[in-house]
């Protein structure tokens, strides 16, 4: 337990150590270099601590919790399996470090690099001790994103980019098939835990929902590990620089998939799904990836095949399902890995010195570049599977695992696809050899090449050393790394009978080795031949198919996303009204109602009548609504009939705020028609206009249905307290005043500030009209001959000027009984808006705006900051916001009144309405005045009393 | 309630009725919007005003109250009525009659409508 | 009584006018006042989140009238938490708005910014329906403000779809609360739940009716397919650091969803019971899918982050639909991580589209300053929306897919939430490197196209402008480093709202009103 | 015989609100149609005063003043309208 | 009675919503103010009706009045209602001094903006 | 002067008074004291709208003028009822009559054209320019220029003595 405390800390090293080389670049790139190589050297040293532990067997464990709602704790654990791999992560993530920094050139950002480099790392350590599956999700997706960086790390390549898009695409997209794997998975076993998971295998297998999870796991290792179909983005990843390559695309990131396989061995595998699925897979894969190779011109193109194949044979090993099949693979990825990276770094090395990795232009290096060919070769050998090197024993494992292998009750579709796939991994081998190093020296290399400094060759002969040293001597060296990773794999109980020596006597998979290595060698020299016959068949193309499908994929996204939001605001409103009158219906439909409990209330001639005219008014207004004019005076009517109906039906309150809102709506749309067009052209079609008319009446059908329904039913409602208590402890008589400024003064207080910022809001809009295009097209205005000359019409002039005060006193007189009869400050702000519209439309905005002395912007603020301190004043008597005192004060001989906080509630509100209105008006006139419309300035277009006085003077 | 007090307040409703419909009748009688124009500018005004009288009558014989506000509905639209009237004049005017149909100023300026005011 | 309570919508309400008013004409002085007023705003929020922490509902009584009679602000674990997002969220973008000078390029932009404040604070206040509806028509109209700052042709007519599309709704909300009051006779959201236990199956026709049209209205808000599209066109085409304010406007819908169908119309209730999460779980699997689908399909910058903010809002009310505890911790968890999730990527949108020739249209432009800096916040940013690790959205979605489990049709959640996020990636990813990868490639403009200046000069964005998009994204970081304490919070105010006796509590059992 | 009278001047009232509203409809002048909705206006000013009669309250009064004054607003804003475009110079 | 009320909450509610769904922002502000006079009536009939009984309370008598609540609602939704409209109006005003247009739909498909793709790869065209 | 700044229209200030009882429908002490106190301060509020004080030489004129002129509407709507009730509308003979003025007074001429409108068969439909004439629309006549005499006998003469 004591060593499984550093997990967490092992698994953190990387991402702390990647903060390094992003902040210190500065500091030189040798210095950046090795503080990376110190982060993973530190990693590596607490990797080895545990060493001992795993080797003795134990499974060292920490647990960290996270998000236990959702069941993820940041748990680690390390076995045979977690410690082969994190050894392989950081072991090769070491030579890379050293690699790289010899082979990135001055121009590239070596500090960003590191920094991915090492994100990549801790990512894929986590992948390999998390022993939370849904931690696993997280890292696994972490590697997707750090793969995207390091793949694009090149960005001004496009193939760089589009290599980089293409691997997270179908990474990433597996990764997220992974989660729903996982979550299905983890919801069999009830726990994410994988230390559970391991222990629930039969559950799992019997459960019906093991298929999906299965499938689902599948398309996430499936996709990490360049598993056919889906094997096409790795050879685009290419596009990497070559230590990338090196170390994601060989050793470690593309072994995740594998990695998961082995991980979920003991719960997944041993099922015939998994068996089809998961052998299958891994034969064609390694089968057509070998063949593939075989025709690359590109160095890595042909190494990135290969390592198609060799994961392909990998994955089919762990299909099979048999534990001899498990020790085959985990020998399988050791050795991959130490020739594989080798001829990754080689090829790197050639395409530094030689500026190309095309086969057909090399040749004859090894005179030339002699420590680098003993390298490739001796690493090329070993993946062709030659005796003596190490790739040639597990080869010999994998074979002897198919021998026996029926496929469908055929004995010999495994083995004979198998001996295929060696046979050309041979033949690619050798060509790799032999068409690159041999052959006569040219002098047409783009650069001339040598062998590179020790630095860069060093991290490769180390491999190359390995693959010999394991070669001879394979149970010495990685013996017991096999055996407790194996046994990790297969969880425990009898290790199969397996042996790690080169010479197993005349078995069938030596034969299958004979053929493989001489068919091999055949298919080398037939090459040419081969190659022309590859070039003429046409074939499809993964990489275009891939570009061809997500191109027509975004095609559809866009045309769907456009073809929906479109920006037409008139069928967003069309489907709103006809899917909020079907939810209306659906939700109605699934309920009761009880009989009607009211009667209804006779209908009198006068209801009638008003009726009429409402709806004779309605109906004349969408007739006509085209002229826009008719369709405001049409307005109005419907405008009067409402407020005669409130006044009908016990609303005086209501009828006179109706009106008079109504009128000053009526205004502000008369002056925005000024500049507007005065006709509506008919544009919808007929077909539309009937689709539309459908709506509304089915719309309208609804809501009166509604209305109707609940008019005759009763329920008890809150307001009898408010009817018996706004006198008693509101201090008014007007109930619906005292609901307003007292009991929900609150939402009146919210109310004004509404109008408030809507004065603002029109403010702040003029202004930037003011300055923006509309201001030239103002400026450049052409106003309508035939307009009447008279401006100011005395007889206008004189009657508002008698009517102005006047109004204004019914203004006061309507805010101050608001309190116990039909009114208040909103009535009362709105009568004396009116009357100064009055008065601006008598003498003009120019005029009039010159006797104003207040402001409109204070007005506002005054309006709504002596609400809310009128409000906030009853704190000072510790009592809430808008707690209201009234009192009655007798002063003789002045009779008995009444002083209520409410009204200087109400004050606040009729400031508030004022401001804004005349703030609007004042913008709208403002706009009018931007456009250039002569004005006469004086209050009255003639003062017929100027005429005596200049007569006089005249005499 | 007296019969008299009932047969004031009755007559003056009925005097206001009466009115109202001799407005209605000539807004649809009258043949064009000049003439249809004098109708309502005072055949429903008066109208209003019987209606006002028999208000006024009613709170003050039946209700007790005495009360002239109704009266200043009445100069609402005594001192209104003369202004929409010349306003709707002026619309109907410029839409339909020419300058020259009117009769002429007999002054330097011609009707307000086409002739701009003296300046000074 | 804790007058704290009402601080958050006073205080913003008394700044506005006073900024409107006195200092219209001195843009430090508004300035001042409005981060002064914010941070404020901040602390208090702070101070009512630590309140709320031990778990009771305090009620605030305005005008000192007992509910249901009077209007009540309720504090509770949900509202504090809304309040506290909302401060940190607003302080972001006030900070950005300065250092870009946003506010310079209209009127009133502050004023304005505090009334919004005011309107948010008191929708997530308050636990009153029509008052829910006054706070709606107080945020949304300085919204309309907010979005036509700056003004512009476009935006202009953005705007007006905009304004329209919630007249329509706020028209909407009150066909919906006539119904409600004609049918329950009360307005308060904890008095209608107790309400609501007297109504039968048998009789809920038409109070059925009142929780679906509510529903519909506040899906407008929290933009659920059907009433989704207005969305894209008003954020795509509002000022960014605007946009990145109106993160939290379509959380507003979210919020009244939660406050409301789990306390009023909660899913014990017989007459509702659980039509509103089955309704709920069909649109937002259809907005998830909406959201992705445009994510992938868009040609400008500002209208794929629309659409991701369209699918986020799709994933978190799909874990809202499930309406248990356990889907409520979901959502909250996700509900905070997409806010600044997509306040992240509005700003850093802001700075990088004024800096681009091509603005916001994904397509190659010359390359600008700081192009890396950019394309490292760019990818943060996105891996956050996107819900990849390490970052919160990842989090978020597991808890959001964990959730759904149990639903009757989960696996059509699951399947358009995995594939939706992989078209999310793939579009963000395809976007990223238009944005940043290919313009250094084309280092050296066309010179044949006479382009226009950039509207900005290329200048550094300095540590002032960068502050708050590296805020924003530290926020989904911790909040995925800490997603312990966090998720247990939430589960506090998971269980707050499902076992609603203290919020039920506030109404006074005689229903006697004191003053 | 009171009520009679007020059922024939509720009647009166309710025709001419009929013909001004026909007269809306038919025209065919702006300056018919200001005139009719003028009309309207006053009429409906009575209708609220005849049904203060009727209800014997008082509480109708306001509304029937303050629709005279926006009566009278509204008409010379439309008629302003007609003649100079912009109601507010 | 209630025929009437109901029947006018709906005819003004299709009337509303047709003048909705027109395509330029005139008739579509009417058609959001005959929404909200159908609203206002809606909602102020959730407190039933009542004829001559207003929610003025009579000192010294004992008499039924109509639900005062619904009334305070509808005034609040006026006023905001009224405040919403003076906005949309300046809104579709400037729109219009804007685009010289008045239409309410814009195209959001932009067609300006082509695709920009790294290779313009026609499909299966081999690399 | 001072006198002038506190009451800028006194007859204003008194009407406004008179309309503030007709409006509370009260007469108290304490509606005086507001009513004479909002009669004083609108007109002060409002008096930059209305600069300048009108004349009037007789308020007591000026009431018998408004009882003739009351007198008149009634008689004049019996008239008009006449017309419309009884005369075919293709006998109406309407004219447009020319009435020029010597009043100068904005507030003569204004009342002038009121009672035109409001009084026999006639309405005020427009002024000059200048305000020297005014157009009558007359419904029914058949001596325009008896009509034309008989308004500036019966009215203007009257109004000239009350607006100096
Ligand atoms: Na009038
Ligand atoms: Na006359």
């Amino acid at each position: 337990m004591d060593s499984g405390a550093l997990l967490p800390i092992l698994a953190l090293v990387p991402f702390i150590g990647a903060l390094f080389p992003a902040l210190m670049i500065r500091a030189g790139r040798d210095a950046c270099a090795l503080m990376t190589g110190v982060a993973t050297l530190l990693a590596f040293a607490m990797l080895m601590t545990m060493a001992p532990a795993v080797f003795r067997g134990e499974v060292l464990q920490a647990q960290i919790e996270w998000l236990p709602a959702l069941g993820l704790s940041a748990s680690f654990f390390l076995d045979g399996l977690g410690f082969l791999f994190a050894g392989m992560i950081l072991g090769v993530g070491l030579l890379i470090i050293l690699y790289a920094r010899f082979y990135l050139s001055s121009d590239d950002p070596m500090g960003q690099f590191y920094t991915y480099l090492l994100l990549f790392q801790g990512a894929m350590l986590g992948i390999v001790t998390s022993d939370n599956v849904l931690l696993l999700l997280v890292f696994w997706e972490l590697t997707s994103l750090s793969s995207f960086l390091l793949i694009g790390y090149w960005k001004h390549l496009p193939e760089g980019r589009q290599g980089a898009r293409m691997a997270l695409a179908v990474t990433g997209g597996g990764g997220l098939a992974l989660i729903g794997g996982m979550l299905i998975l983890g919801n069999i076993a009830g726990s994410y835990d994988l230390t559970v998971i391991l222990t629930k295998g039969d559950e799992i297998r019997a459960s019906e929902w093991y298929f999906p999870a299965l499938i689902l796991i599948l398309l996430g290792a499936f996709t990490k590990s360049a598993q056919f179909p889906f094997h096409f983005w790795l050879p685009h990843a290419m596009a990497a620089p070559t230590p990338v390559s090196a170390y994601l695309h060989s050793a470690t990131m593309v072994k995740a998939g594998v990695f998961l396989l082995a991980r979920l061995w003991p719960v997944l595998a041993g099922t015939p799904e998994w068996f089809y699925i998961v052998a299958t897979t891994g034969l064609i894969t390694m089968v057509l990836g070998a063949l593939i190779a075989l025709f690359k011109d590109d160095l890595k193109a042909l190494l990135a095949f290969s390592t198609v194949s060799h994961l392909g044979l990998l994955t089919m090993l762990l299909g099979l399902g048999t534990k001899f099949g498990v020790v085959a693979a985990v020998f399988h990825i050791i050795n991959h890995l130490t020739f594989k990276a080798a001829l990754f770094m080689s090829a790197g090395i050639v395409d530094h010195e030689a500026h190309t990795r095309d086969i057909k232009r090399l040749g004859g290096l090894r005179r030339l570049m002699p420590i680098t060919t003993v390298i490739a070769c001796l690493a090329a050998l070993s993946m062709a599977g030659i005796p003596l090197l190490n790739g040639f024993l597990s080869k010999e494992m994998m074979l002897e695992a198919v021998s026996q292998t029926e496929w469908w009750e055929n004995p010999l579709f495994v083995p004979v696809l198998a001996t295929v796939g060696a046979l050309l991994s041979v033949a690619y081998s050798f060509r790799f050899i032999f068409h690159t190093f041999f052959g006569p020296v040219r002098d047409d290399y783009p650069s001339k090449p040598h062998d590179p400094s020790f630095g860069m060759w060093a991290a490769p002969a180390f491999l190359v050393v390995l693959v010999i040293a394991i070669g001879l001597f394979s149970k010495a060296t990685v013996g017991p790394l096999v055996a407790v990773a194996a046994d990790a794999v297969y969880g425990g109980g009898k290790a199969p009978y397996y042996s790690l020596k080169i010479w197993h006597g005349v078995t069938p998979a030596l034969w299958m080795s004979v053929i493989a290595v001489i068919g091999g060698i055949v298919l080398m020299v037939l090459h040419k031949p081969l190659a022309w016959v590859w070039n003429a068949v046409p074939r499809p193309e993964a990489k275009v198919i891939f570009e061809w499908l997500l191109d027509r994929i975004v095609r559809l996204c866009r045309a769907i996303a456009e073809a929906t939001h479109n920006g037409s605001i008139t069928r967003y409103l069309a489907i709103f009204a006809v899917g909020t009158v079907a939810l209306g219906y659906i939700a109605w439909s699934g309920g009761g109602m009880t009989p009607a409990t009211r009667d209804p209330l006779a209908v009198t001639p006068l209801a009638a009548i008003g009726w009429l005219l409402l709806v004779g008014a309605t109906g004349y207004l969408v007739t006509i609504h085209h002229n826009r004019f008719r369709a405001l005076i049409v307005i109005s009517i419907i405008g009067l009939m409402v407020s005669a109906g409130f006044v009908y039906l016990s609303a005086p309150d209501l009828a006179l705020t109706q009106i008079s809102v109504e009128t000053v709506t009526i205004l502000l749309l008369l002056l925005a028609l000024y500049f507007l067009p005065k006709e509506t052209p008919r544009e919808s079609p007929a077909w539309l206009r009937l689709r539309d008319g459908a709506i509304a009446l089915i719309s309208g059908g609804a809501v009166a249905a509604l209305a109707y329904a609940f008019m005759l039913r009763d329920v008890s409602v809150i307001s009898d307290f408010h009817l018996a208590n706004s006198y008693k402890g509101g201090g008014g008589t007007n109930v619906v005043n005292v609901i307003l400024v007292d009991f929900r003064g609150y939402d009146t207080y919210g109310e004004i500030i509404v109008l408030g910022i809507a004065g603002l809001t029109i403010f702040a809009l003029m202004e930037s009209l003011l300055r923006g295009k509309a201001s030239a097209r103002l400026r450049n205005w052409t106003f309508a001959p035939n307009t009447s000359l008279d401006r100011h019409p005395i007889m206008m002039v004189v009657a508002t000027r008698f009517l102005f005060p006047i109004a204004c006193l019914v203004g006061v007189y309507i805010f101050l009984r608001g309190h116990n009869e039909p009114g208040g400050g909103f009535v009362a702000g709105l009568v004396v808006s009116i009357a100064l519209l009055m008065q601006y439309m008598a003498s003009g905005f120019a005029w009039a705006q010159r006797k104003q002395t207040v402001e409109y912007h204070s007005m506002i603020g005054l309006g709504v900051i002596i609400a809310g301190l009128t409000g906030a004043g009853a704190w000072l008597a510790g009592r809430p916001f808008l707690t209201s005192a009234f009192g009655y004060v007798n002063l003789p001989p002045i009779e008995e009144f009444e002083l209520a906080t409410a009204a200087l509630f109400d004050l606040g509100v009729f400031l508030a309405v004022l401001g804004a209105v005349m703030l609007t008006l004042y913008s709208l006139s403002r706009i009018a005045r931007h456009a250039g419309e002569t004005v006469n300035p004086r209050p009255m277009d003639y003062d017929p009393s100027r005429r005596m006085r200049s007569g006089q003077e005249g005499m | 309630m007296t019969l008299i007090t009932e047969f004031v307040i009755s007559l003056f409703l009925i005097i206001g009725g009466i009115f109202a419909l001799i407005g209605s009748l000539g807004m649809v009688r009258l043949r064009d919007t000049m003439q249809r124009m004098h109708a309502p500018t005072k055949a429903t005004t008066l109208g209003v005003g019987g209606v006002l009288i028999a208000s006024m009558l009613y709170f003050l014989l039946i209700e007790g109250v005495f009360s002239y506000r109704e009266i200043l509905i009445v100069l609402m639209l005594l001192v209104t009525a003369p202004i929409t009237a010349n306003f709707i004049a002026k619309v109907y005017i410029q839409g339909n009659v020419g300058n020259d149909d009117l009769p002429g100023t007999d002054a330097e300026r011609g009707w307000a409508v086409y002739d701009e005011p003296p300046m000074g | 009584m804790n007058h704290w309570i009402i601080a958050p919508v006073i205080l913003p309400a008394l700044l506005a006018p006073l900024i409107a008013w006195l200092m219209r004409f001195d843009i430090v002085l508004a300035r001042t006042f409005s981060v002064a007023g914010t941070i404020v705003l901040t602390a208090i929020s702070i101070g009512l989140f630590i309140m709320a922490a031990d778990g009771g509902v305090e009620a605030y009584r305005l005008g000192n009238w007992a509910p249901p009679f009077g209007i009540m602000l309720v504090l509770d674990r949900l509202s504090a938490l809304m309040l506290l997002l909302t401060s940190v969220l607003a302080l972001i973008v006030l900070i950005h708005v300065i250092a870009t000078d946003w506010d310079k390029k209209g009127q009133h932009f502050h004023a304005l910014f505090q009334f919004q404040l005011m309107g948010i604070y008191g929708a997530f206040l308050t636990g009153d329906a029509f008052n829910l509806f006054v706070f709606f028509e107080v945020l949304l109209i300085a919204s309309y403000g907010l979005m036509l700052h700056g003004g512009g042709r476009v935006r202009l007519k953005a705007g007006l779809q905009y304004v329209v599309m919630n007249l329509a709704g706020s028209t909407l909300f009150l066909f919906a609360l006539g119904t409600l009051y004609a049918t329950t006779g009360t307005l308060n959201i904890a008095d209608l739940a107790i309400k609501l236990r007297d109504i039968p199956l048998e009789d809920a026709a038409l109070v059925r009716v009142a929780a679906m049209l509510l529903m519909i209205v506040f899906a407008i808000k929290a933009a659920i397919f059907p009433v989704q599209f207005w969305l894209v066109g008003t954020y795509a085409n509002a000022p960014a650091p605007v946009a990145a304010l109106f993160a939290i406007m379509t959380k507003v819908g979210a919020y009244s969803i939660l406050r409301v169908y789990t306390i009023s119309f909660g899913p014990d209730a017989a007459a509702t019971g659980d039509m509103p999460g089955m309704w709920l779980f069909w649109g937002a699997l259809v907005t998830t899918g909406i959201g992705a689908i445009g994510v992938l399909g868009s040609r400008r910058l500002m209208t794929m982050l629309s659409f991701s903010v369209i699918g986020s809002m799709g994933t978190l009310m799909l874990a809202v639909s499930a309406f248990t505890p356990e889907s409520v911790v979901a959502a909250l968890y996700y509900l905070l991580h997409s806010t600044f999730a997509a306040a992240a990527l509005f700003l850093l949108a802001d700075l990088v589209v004024t800096r681009r020739r091509e603005g916001d249209v994904l397509r190659a432009s010359p390359p600008i300053v700081q192009n890396g800096l950019f394309a490292v916040l760019f990818f943060a940013a996105a891996i956050g929306m996107a819900g990849m690790p390490p970052l919160s959205g990842f989090l978020g979605k597991l808890l959001v897919l964990e959730t759904i489990r149990d639903m009757p049709f989960a696996m059509w959640g699951w399947a358009v939430v995995l594939i939706g996020s992989l078209l999310t990636i793939v579009g963000f990813v395809r976007a990223g490197s238009s944005l940043f990868w290919k313009s250094t490639a084309t280092t050296e403009a066309p010179a044949e196209i006479a382009s226009p200046a950039p509207k900005v000069p290329p200048h550094p964005a300095d540590t002032l402008a960068l502050a708050p998009v590296i805020v924003a994204l530290a926020m989904l970081a911790m909040l995925s480093a800490f997603a312990h304490p966090v998720s247990g919070y939430l589960e506090d105010t998971a269980a707050q709202l499902f076992t609603p006796n203290g919020y039920l509590a506030t109404i006074p059992e005689t229903g006697e009103g004191v003053k | 015989m009171m009520t009679a009278a007020l059922v024939f001047a509720f009647a009166s009232f309710a025709i001419g609100l009929l013909v001004t509203l026909w007269r809306i409809i038919v025209g065919p002048d702006p300056a018919d149609r200001i005139l009719a909705l003028d009309t309207m206006v006053i009429n409906v000013i009575a209708m609220i005063l005849l049904y203060g009669i009727w209800r014997g309250s008082h509480v109708y009064f306001e509304a029937a003043l303050l629709i005279a004054l926006v009566g009278f607003v509204s008409t010379v804003a439309y008629c302003r309208f007609i003649l100079r475009g912009d109601i507010i110079e | 009675m209630e025929m009437i009320v109901a029947s006018s909450v709906g005819i003004l509610t299709a009337g509303g919503v047709y003048l909705l769904l027109r395509q330029r922002t005139f008739p579509v502000i009417l058609g959001l103010a005959l929404l909200s006079y159908a609203v206002n009536v809606f909602l102020f009939s959730s407190g039933r009706l009542a004829v001559g009984l207003p929610p003025v309370l009579n000192k010294y008598a004992e008499t039924a009045y109509t639900d005062p609540l619904p009334q305070a609602l509808v005034l609040t939704a006026i006023v905001i209602s009224f405040g919403m409209t003076a906005v949309l109006v300046m809104i579709a005003l400037g729109a219009y001094l804007e685009s010289a247009e008045d239409g309410v739909n814009i195209d959001l498909k932009r067609p300006d903006i082509d695709d920009d793709e790294d290779e313009p790869t026609g499909p299966m065209s081999a690399p | 002067m001072m006198l002038a700044r506190l009451f800028p229209h006194p007859m204003l200030s008194l009407t406004l008074l008179l309309i503030w009882f007709a409006l509370v429908n009260a007469v108290t002490v304490g509606h005086f004291l507001l009513g004479g106190f909002l009669g004083i301060v609108l007109p002060i509020i409002t008096a930059p709208y209305w600069p300048g004080r009108p004349k009037l030489r007789s308020p007591f004129k000026l009431a018998a003028y408004v009882l003739m002129v009351i007198w008149d509407i009634v008689l004049a709507n019996i008239d008009v009822a006449k017309i419309i009730l009884f005369k075919k509308p293709e006998d109406v003979h309407s004219h447009w009559i020319n009435v020029p003025l010597d009043l100068t007074s904005a507030e003569a001429i204004t009342v002038l054209a009121g009672t035109i409108t409001m009084t026999p068969g006639t309405i005020s439909a427009m002024l000059s320019a200048d305000a020297r004439s005014i157009l009558v629309h007359c419904l029914h006549t058949d001596d325009p220029d008896a009509v034309r005499d008989e308004i500036k006998s019966r009215y203007e003469s009257r109004l000239k003595e009350i607006f100096p």
